[in-house]
């Protein structure tokens, strides 16, 4: 999964990358960081989207690859989603590698033809001769106190088309591993991170290149009795809400699905045959979301291993309110400790 | 039939320095002037004030109007009471004009969707539109149910000209051209789309020429002379009441502020550039003009900027008294009747803001 | 449900309606009565999309309309699907009951920004000041050797939104009932029409302007052993499965959801907490599909009723494939009853 | 700047009677004629027959291109082998010049997707597109990979008239002219859009003026008149690979067939029409002036009809003989590697297959 292979490749002059001193950043700066490496290690690699380049991204994801690899690789569009995913299609059929930033998930609605339609598809219907090997980031979910349509958690609208990776960090080292993955990898990747967390805690991570696998699930803790599952920003409240179940003395396996699409079901089955239990945790509205999926193929699988229903805890069926009442559709790590204690009091 | 490249000439009637070029039109009195200063002297007040309130938290991203305000007011005071106006974000002006009080922009800003709650004339008008460009499409619907009835009333949308870029605004403004629709189309091309300047938003000259893709009218106006904004919607305004169809006015100004208060402009464009256009801003030529033909004394002045600054006060207090809507409120608008799985998710809901104690 | 009390706003002259006599029709020529049943007792009906006045549908869907009620009530628009949607929002804001047709499933998405972040969010954006009620009609599923794109079942995607009703008729008097309440609805919906039995069969059908309840789900067959639960053209499979499951002995209940959002989910659980066994079959691809919605809600309400893990019939995650191997796409009503046997051997 | 309408001159060489408008440019050979009519001749007897194979159930619905064999046929001779053609679906006679073979493409129409595996000059072509628009798109992004790597390449990019109301062919049209892209857009206006007259599609006079939106070149040629659209074809690629940027090309046509055999267009239009409009037809007449010139006999044109009756016939053969695609490969294209839940659902369908007894 790492790409030093390719440095080999590189056309163009770089700075000799120092992979030995560990670096502490955020997410928000370790995505910075992996589009610096991959641009760095794939002449391929360009990065284009609306304010990416001069003003270095409206949450400064791509602030500095500009200066660093110019214009010609670094390039602000007009305004219009349609037309990034499209030309996004275009350039990775002709063997670029690019990243294009969507700037909020909530304006990538326009991006979907292009996506469902072609991306998901080009490799299949010209039996491998074009490939779409294309990465679509976008900062997604709520809590930050932002405007209307700058909150949105709707990746099962992706997770639900055949054909497309869909990918979701949930730290700094796995938002790093990850992204380099995703650029990497011959086929689309939706990468949506969960921007309420982009500055939340720091890691420790190595520049070293070495990307994350993108068919599998992460186990952040391991557990006995209940198996807590989740994935984007959500992850921070499940671990906290496993930390209060253990003061309780209850032993919470926590897994990060990170890849909710091709899904690593294997691990989140095994684990529910190990502890019986289930609660599925995501900030998306609850009617048809990935929760769902999850738990019905884990139903599928360990059937006889559960002692309880498959609880989900997730956001209401509306909209993200405005500011002032965010704060109600924002589930706690209370609200999912609530959930794990009703699922175990299931005789 | 073809297109042929010729010298422009951007519509104007006082410029930077407050002389009238040529005369004014009858349609401009002298109390349409008054009006147009006293409207953009106010909403000045508001959009600062506003700023303010947001460095202190007390206020979500806000989107400041500072240098457009006589587009808004151009628009809003050409537009008829039964028109529909479908606003993008830095329509303050208009809004204002359209008897939608100070506090209730705030509490949109605020973030309460009771804000978009509006009455009056401004019964049938759209919210702000966040989605870019999309308002358009929506003007063109409303403006198809206007054609569809036979009424004499037009629609009338705004948005900036990085909107400009995407399919939404051609697709309606094709519409425009082929069905005839009873709409204008004002784009405030204030030279930025966050950090994107104008020149690397489009390869076309002008904003107005993409009128000519839809086979309707377009033409530049001075975005920063309300007499011009104003003459020239009047005009386009009529022209759809009439029955002759739509236009696409290209008003040229110039985005003073950052994008909006979660923006830094100075990342990305000079000071200087900002200097330059600070000469160029709508309520300074004006208030010259006004001074120069003695419709305005220093008296008038004190009294209008006290007056502004009172409103906005007036307004802030009732915004920070307002409460956040009930919880209930989020969950009985999706639909008509409130569907079974809402009642029970509204259920849990206040169940948990009881047990957290909160209202 | 009915539209009876509307006839009398009635603001042009029309045609009086027989509703004594019986009509024998196919679902597309029930969706033609409907359309001209709801133009005739509302004025503010009004019928748009590509080629649909004209040349009525390229499915027939619309054919005659624009003779009895004239080109200022059927529109042909130009070819943009985001402005048929846009637009439909617009007329919808005007009290206008815009009724819209997307040629082709395969080509709604373009219109997903309009649905998702304006139609499905007017009414609850402005505190129901500006309200939403318009349809939008797509042709959708596979089964009719078409070209690509034209096969599409990606009912998930609008499942998940919040804000809109999601209808799939399965039968000419269900298309006919469901798509008079959902013109009649203040609220939008996306009306989802299985092209593939558009003129499998006829049924009788008194043109009597009554609509058939949005909120419920149909329950076409009672059965004792097994749910089998469907939608859209699977419904005929799945009738069919459970002919043959009868002779072997088995007494299957078959479920016609109809409205897959909002769910009515009572009904769903009722059954199997009846059966104990339940098979769910939807022609689109598995992940994170409505089936796994269904699944998930009914494993959390019916939990200890279950005997056997809730089986998926589903579709593969891949594209339909070009019509020389759409066979190997679709399932049959053999595929369903092997996942019904298997469902009933589990112990 | 702004524009302001001149009276409109369609480019034409050869008009519908066969008559020389003018002089032949340098670029259009005798050679070049000749080829151009073999083209037409053999892209017209594969039309046919493809329509009749579907009639007789052996294809899948087929979109001909029935008299506006001109256009493709100008644009494969025009375009460079490095250079990467994007379809729509009528183009035929484009594909056939990029040497892919006639069989494969009936292939296509009968729904195999190793159709699109396409390999020589056509390796790095787009296949046939079906949601309208879209390959505009597309074809902007190749252009900017070209623009990236510096390379002497450019993308050519077909649509019909209706696909221009679509978002996508503005958008994409606008980064055209911002990004100074290699690119060559042509639009076969064939005066329908299914059943929608291109006079109910857009208010735009014409086609071509929509370029100015994108501050791009456009203009109008006689689809029909195969010299034209070469002529224009050649001039739009060689700006393009000189780095001038791109051209809209709206070459008008008329589209003789029903829009698929899917279709009946006798729903929708006048015999009268259709009838006046086989008079301007593209192959008839090339014939004409080919006849008058000297450069072409009876026995040529007999020989020619043989000749394309065979190939065709030939390839109907091998199109009939090839097996309908491994079920496997329904799941191994979908990513580089076939992912677990994919592997697992092919061994599902490869069982049901063979319990089938199916191949
Ligand atoms: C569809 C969509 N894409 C992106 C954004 C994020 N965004 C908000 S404002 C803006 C720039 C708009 O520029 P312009 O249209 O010129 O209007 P201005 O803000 O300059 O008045 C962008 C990219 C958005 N709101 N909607
Ligand atoms: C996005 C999309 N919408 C609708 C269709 C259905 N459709 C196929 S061809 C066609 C008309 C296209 O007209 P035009 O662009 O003029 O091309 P022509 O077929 O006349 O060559 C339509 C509406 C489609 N394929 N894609
Ligand atoms: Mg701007
Ligand atoms: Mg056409």
């Amino acid at each position: 999964m790492g790409m030093h292979e390719k440095i080999a490749d590189l056309n163009q002059k770089h700075k000799p990358v120092d992979t030995k001193t560990p670096h502490v950043v955020t997410m928000i700066e370790a995505i910075n960081m992996a589009l610096h490496r991959a641009m760095d290690a794939d002449p391929n690699v360009v990065v284009l989207g609306e304010d990416v380049a001069t003003n270095g991204g409206v949450f400064r994801a791509t602030v500095g690859l500009k200066d660093r690899f110019g214009h010609k690789r670094v390039m602000d569009t007009p305004l219009a989603e349609t037309l990034i995913a499209g030309i996004s299609v275009g350039m990775a059929a002709q063997q670029l590698r690019p990243v294009a930033e969507i700037q909020f998930m909530g304006f990538i609605y326009a991006t979907m033809e292009h996506i469902v339609s072609h991306a998901a598809r080009l490799r299949n219907r010209t039996r491998g001769r074009l490939t779409c090997p294309m990465v679509l980031r976008a900062p997604y979910g709520g809590g930050i106190h932002a405007p209307e349509h700058h909150s949105e958690s709707t990746e099962a609208l992706f997770a639900h088309i055949p054909g497309i990776r869909v990918v979701i960090p949930s730290s700094p080292t796995r938002a790093y591993g990850l992204l380099l993955s995703a650029i990497e990898d011959p086929d689309p990747v939706i990468f949506l991170e969960p921007k309420r967390i982009y500055r939340m805690v720091k890691q420790e991570i190595y520049d070293d290149g070495v990307g994350l696998p993108l068919d599998t699930c992460y186990t952040l803790r391991q557990g006995e009795h209940i198996t807590l599952i989740s994935w984007g920003a959500m992850v921070h409240e499940t671990l906290q809400a496993a930390d209060k179940l253990h003061q309780q003395g209850v032993s919470a396996e926590v897994i990060d699905v990170a890849t909710i699409s091709p899904l690593d079901i294997d691990t989140l089955v095994a684990s529910v045959q190990k502890t019986g239990r289930c609660v599925i945790i995501q900030e998306a509205a609850r009617h048809c979301g990935v929760a769902a999926e999850i738990c019905a193929a884990i139903q599928e699988q360990a059937f006889h291993s559960l002692q309880a229903p498959i609880a989900r805890v997730t956001g209401f069926d509306t909209p993200m309110p405005y500011l002032q009442r965010e704060n109600v559709y924002m589930n706690s790590a209370s609200d999912i400790v609530d959930a794990a204690i009703h699922t175990l009091e299931v005789a | 039939m073809q297109y042929t490249k010729t010298p422009y000439q951007q519509k104007q009637m006082i410029d930077a320095n407050g002389a009238v070029v040529g005369s004014l039109p009858e349609s401009v009195s002298d109390e349409l002037l008054l009006k147009s200063y006293r409207t953009m002297v106010m909403i000045r007040t508001f959009d600062q004030r506003v700023v303010a309130l947001q460095r202190t938290g007390q206020m979500g991203t806000y989107a400041s109007c500072l240098g457009q305000e006589a587009i808004g007011t151009g628009i809003g005071l050409a537009l008829k009471k039964d028109d529909v106006f479908l606003p993008y974000y830095r329509d303050q002006a208009t809004q204002y004009l359209r008897d939608i009080p100070l506090h209730q922009q705030m509490q949109y800003w605020g973030g309460n969707e009771w804000a978009n709650h509006f009455s009056g004339i401004a019964q049938q008008d759209f919210p702000n539109c966040v989605p870019i460009a999309t308002q358009v499409t929506h003007a063109a619907g409303v403006a198809s149910a206007m054609k569809i009835r036979g009424e004499k009333r037009c629609s009338l949308v705004t948005c900036g000209e990085g909107a400009t870029s995407r399919g939404d605004f051609y697709e309606a403004m094709n519409l425009v051209g082929v069905w005839q629709l009873p709409m204008v189309m004002v784009v405030n091309n204030n030279q930025w789309a966050i950090s994107v300047p104008r020149n690397i938003q489009t390869g076309a000259e002008t904003i107005a020429q993409k009128a000519v893709a839809a086979g309707i009218e377009g033409f530049q106006v001075d975005g920063n002379d309300v007499c011009a904004v104003y003459d020239a919607v009047r005009y386009a305004v009529n022209k759809a009441h009439s029955g002759k169809g739509g236009t696409l006015i290209e008003a040229v100004s110039y985005r003073l502020g950052d994008h909006t208060t979660a923006d830094d402009a100075t990342r990305y464009r000079s000071h200087e550039e900002v200097n330059e256009a600070w000469k160029r801003e709508p309520i300074k030529r004006l208030q010259t003009y006004l001074h120069a033909s003695d419709l305005w004394d220093e008296d008038q002045e004190q009294a209008l900027q006290e007056h502004c600054k009172q409103e906005v006060e007036q307004a802030v207090k009732t915004y920070l008294s307002q409460p956040a809507q009930p919880v209930a409120d989020l969950f009985d608008y999706l639909f008509e009747e409130t569907p079974a799985h809402l009642a029970l998710q509204k259920q849990r809901a206040l169940e948990k803001m009881a047990r957290l104690g909160g209202k």
